[in-house]
């Protein structure tokens, strides 16, 4: 369950909402649409504690993200797979270790964080290129590593950005089908994107931010 | 995965990658270290070298002309039984008059002027090495002034003080620097940790998306800070070992003296050195890393 | 004028083309698209002389691409535009300053170097951000800096690599008039991207690749 | 823009961005530059030290017994009108025996065994410093052991040998260490400067992406390298001229030895020492950006 309940948050002054509410039940699959530069990955950063309202609440399965303590975020965040729309994957480390990053704190023997990595690279059909390094990977190619990585700890919660900006649609169909999938198994997912494709015939909401609210809220 | 089997596979990956960095710390460190080192065998052999280069200090007792022989032997068992005194030699008025001789060399006719000889006789006196303070020295030689037959005392009161002076004012610098050179040694740890800190920015920052807690970020860093800090006190363990070999075995026959200004050199320092960059080492990673936040 | 000749470009032992053609006229606006990984974002590259083609020739208005000195790579690149796929924005620089970049080697004074990026900026409608750092920008604004350095050395020859992947529909017409715009000026215009709409009703060139070589050519 | 403009700019710019690393290898660098500086000033200096240590070396030069009163004042005036020879000075068989006795102290007794003196009598010659080399000093040594009346010479030859080679081992030694410095002074640099390149590659590889030639990415690097050693070179001239200063003014008030050793000290090291600094630097520097490939 995402709740978001009379938010306000400013930039340099500038607010980037206003009084600005929105619900997600749990185990829901939700949109978020909107013009650039209207507040579409403020908003997840709020929900993942990145940023924090100037006013409002908010809460998060059982998380009062707004009251939580600093120490406590990291908790918070281990409920939660993001697909960052900056992908933030580490030039430095082979596409299975950005993978395995998000297991860290899990407490997984070596053995079962190899399965369990294996497991999704192949689900996003990467599992061949396990070892290369980020920048040899091509656009769509890494933003399947990123969407890899948010669901390799088997989260409650997918926050995904533009997850398939990157992608020509055959391959924006098959990450919708995986998270179709996770959706089915109870995950609770929130995905930000201007394609019109992947939500419209769904059913799903989708929640379209202008002016610093939610204008407008409708089924796809 | 373990904490501890993570943060020491990074720290060791870390160690490993930055590895010239690293090189160029514990050199730094090993360098301060070294310094600390000697100054502290410094300050530890700072006495017995006073002691060693005051070895024959002497004061000269110069009596009376007058004073009768009875007198003198009294005056010389009395040198001989006082425990403060290590050794008493008795210079004839003859023997004083040879030695000007002897010292004037060519010019010695000067002496055929006078008619009787003009200078006392004296004893000379040498004392412990270890009662070579100014203060102590100046009481004695009032003591022995107001003895029978003594018609004055000289010591090298100036040098005496001056060298007094000397070796306090050097302890006190030496320490001055040691002090400085353990903050140094901080400083120089926690700069590099907080260079790896930054360096691995991006990464520390995606893993706090992640939702890694901080003892995962911090503790590679702290072992990272111990290793170094322990190979730079090792490495001038290794310094400080060869310098003193190299000075009581090689210097040393060319310069007897440097033996007996080493005589204090004690083995702990060998481990105290390199568990003393380990903690300063640690401290300043602490540092580096103490405000992460989310 | 971009003249590939039969080329082949092999990584890691697999072909990402084989004897593929293509050409561009001076002048002309161009489209590429295809699947992901197909190697649209390697073609750009060895354009611009960041990758070498195994075999092939490459022409570049007056450049002999396959045949140039390491030396002389800067003078071609200094011709050449490029909106990269993944920004390459320095997030410790400023967005005036990541524009001005592209001016570092161009003889201009410091005066000259504010009007030309200054008017760039108004042009992608961010002047009012120059001062703000690329992680302080939302996904799209950042892709238009990166179109603002592309533009601001008036090169002969823009690449773009999915230029609008981040924006929404309202943001994608305005930048591609301005590549109409830079187009009707004279510069040679060449666009990766997914999106059909891009180019559907433009009448321009519209290279679709697949299969290591240009699968089909079509007018949009 | 124009490229020395752009980069002095960017150059000083990361100088101050990366203070803490700067300043790190600038006391890196000044702290080898003056351990250069030193073992320059004790290889220039030794000479002169050795020349002080053997100041009082003598030649002995025993005589027969039966030596005339005639060929004694010939053998003199031979010594005194030697230039090679500082000093002369006589000792007869009795002044022999007083000083045996007066070694002898308590135990001068057992010279009463001996019904005649059995000691020589004999000439102490100085030698010029300048002259103290092994073979000069054997070669005087057997010119005068053939003169008439001279039983025989002996001097310090072993001491003197080992103090030669001391002193030659000691220069060898101090030159290999300057140059081993050198190398790692540049080798200082190169690192600092390979690590400011390594974190600004995404920069570089951005800028060589847009077209940016090799001059305008490597002369900042440059630049920087220069000032890092200059600014190195400089301190380490600091350090040296306290150091002088505390050992010709502050010292050597208390052992006057200090100042006759450190008589050579070139004010142009002050200027050598920076500059030789800077050039190792910016040599490091060359070779760290050595390779832009595009
Ligand atoms: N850290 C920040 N400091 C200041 N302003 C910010 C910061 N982050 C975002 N902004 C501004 O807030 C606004 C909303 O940004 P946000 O990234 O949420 O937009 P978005 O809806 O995700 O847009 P896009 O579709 O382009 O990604 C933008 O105008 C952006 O410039
Ligand atoms: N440096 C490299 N080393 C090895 N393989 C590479 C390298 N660069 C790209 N590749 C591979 O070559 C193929 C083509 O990559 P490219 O980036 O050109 O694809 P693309 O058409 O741009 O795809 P996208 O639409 O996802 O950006 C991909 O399979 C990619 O993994
Ligand atoms: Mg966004
Ligand atoms: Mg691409």
């Amino acid at each position: 369950m995402i709740v978001l309940d009379e938010i306000t948050k400013i930039y340099d002054k500038e607010p980037v909402f206003k009084n600005l509410s929105l619900r997600v039940d749990r185990g829901d699959m939700a949109f978020i649409t909107g013009p650039s530069g209207a507040g579409k990955t403020t908003l997840l950063k709020l929900i993942y504690g990145a940023e924090r309202p100037d006013k409002g609440e908010i809460i998060v399965g059982e998380w009062h993200v707004t009251k939580l303590k600093q120490k406590k975020i990291p908790l918070l965040r281990q409920e939660i797979g993001i697909v960052f729309q900056d992908f933030r994957l580490l030039p430095n480390k082979t596409v299975f270790d950005n993978v395995a990053l998000a297991l860290t704190a899990h407490k997984l023997s070596p053995a079962a964080i190899r399965e369990t990595v294996n497991n999704v690279l192949r689900d996003i059909i990467l599992l061949h290129r396990k070892n290369s390094y980020p920048l040899n990977l091509s656009g769509g190619e890494q933003q399947r590593v990123v969407i890899a990585r948010a669901m390799v700890a088997k989260p409650k919660i997918i926050l995904a950005d533009e997850p398939t900006g990157n992608m020509d649609r055959e391959n924006a169909n098959t990450i919708m089908g995986l998270f179709k999938d996770i959706n089915a198994k109870g995950t609770t997912v929130m995905i930000v994107t201007h394609n019109e494709e992947l939500y419209q015939g769904t059913g799903h909401r989708v929640f379209h931010i202008n002016n610093k609210i939610v204008e407008r809220e409708f089924a796809g | 995965m373990n904490i501890v089997r993570y943060s020491l596979k990074t720290a060791l990956k870390s160690i490993w990658q930055e590895k010239w960095i690293n090189f160029l710390t514990i050199l730094s460190i090993s360098i301060a270290m070294s310094v600390i080192g000697i100054f502290a065998i410094l300050i530890m052999n700072i006495d017995s070298a006073v002691q060693h280069w005051t070895r024959n200090f002497g004061v000269v007792v110069y009596l009376y002309d007058e004073i009768t022989e009875e007198e003198k032997l009294k005056l010389k068992e009395r040198f001989d039984s006082d425990e403060d005194i290590s050794e008493v030699s008795f210079t004839s008025r003859e023997d004083a008059l040879q030695d000007v001789r002897r010292a004037l060399g060519g010019n010695a006719v000067i002496m055929d002027d006078f008619n009787v000889n003009p200078l006392p006789s004296s004893f000379s006196l040498t004392l412990r090495g270890d009662l070579l303070k100014p203060d102590i020295v100046m009481e004695k030689a009032q003591i022995i002034n107001a003895f029978k037959g003594v018609e004055d005392v000289q010591y090298g009161e100036k040098w005496l003080m001056a060298l007094h002076e000397f070796s306090r004012a050097l302890k006190t610098g030496a320490l001055a620097v040691c002090a400085a050179i353990f903050i140094a040694t901080t400083f120089i740890t926690y700069n590099t940790i907080k260079i790896f800190f930054y360096r691995r920015k991006d990464e520390i920052e995606t893993m706090k998306l992640l939702g890694t807690t901080r003892s995962y970020i911090r503790l590679p860093f702290l072992i990272e800070g111990f290793v170094i800090g322990f190979f730079g006190g090792l490495l001038s363990s290794g310094t400080i070992f060869a310098l003193h070999s190299f000075l009581t075995s090689g210097a040393a026959s060319f310069m007897p003296a440097i033996d007996s200004y080493l005589s204090v050199m004690p083995v702990a320092i060998y481990i105290l050195i390199p568990a003393a960059g380990a903690l300063m080492s640690v401290m300043g990673s602490l540092i580096a890393v103490g405000k992460i936040r989310y």
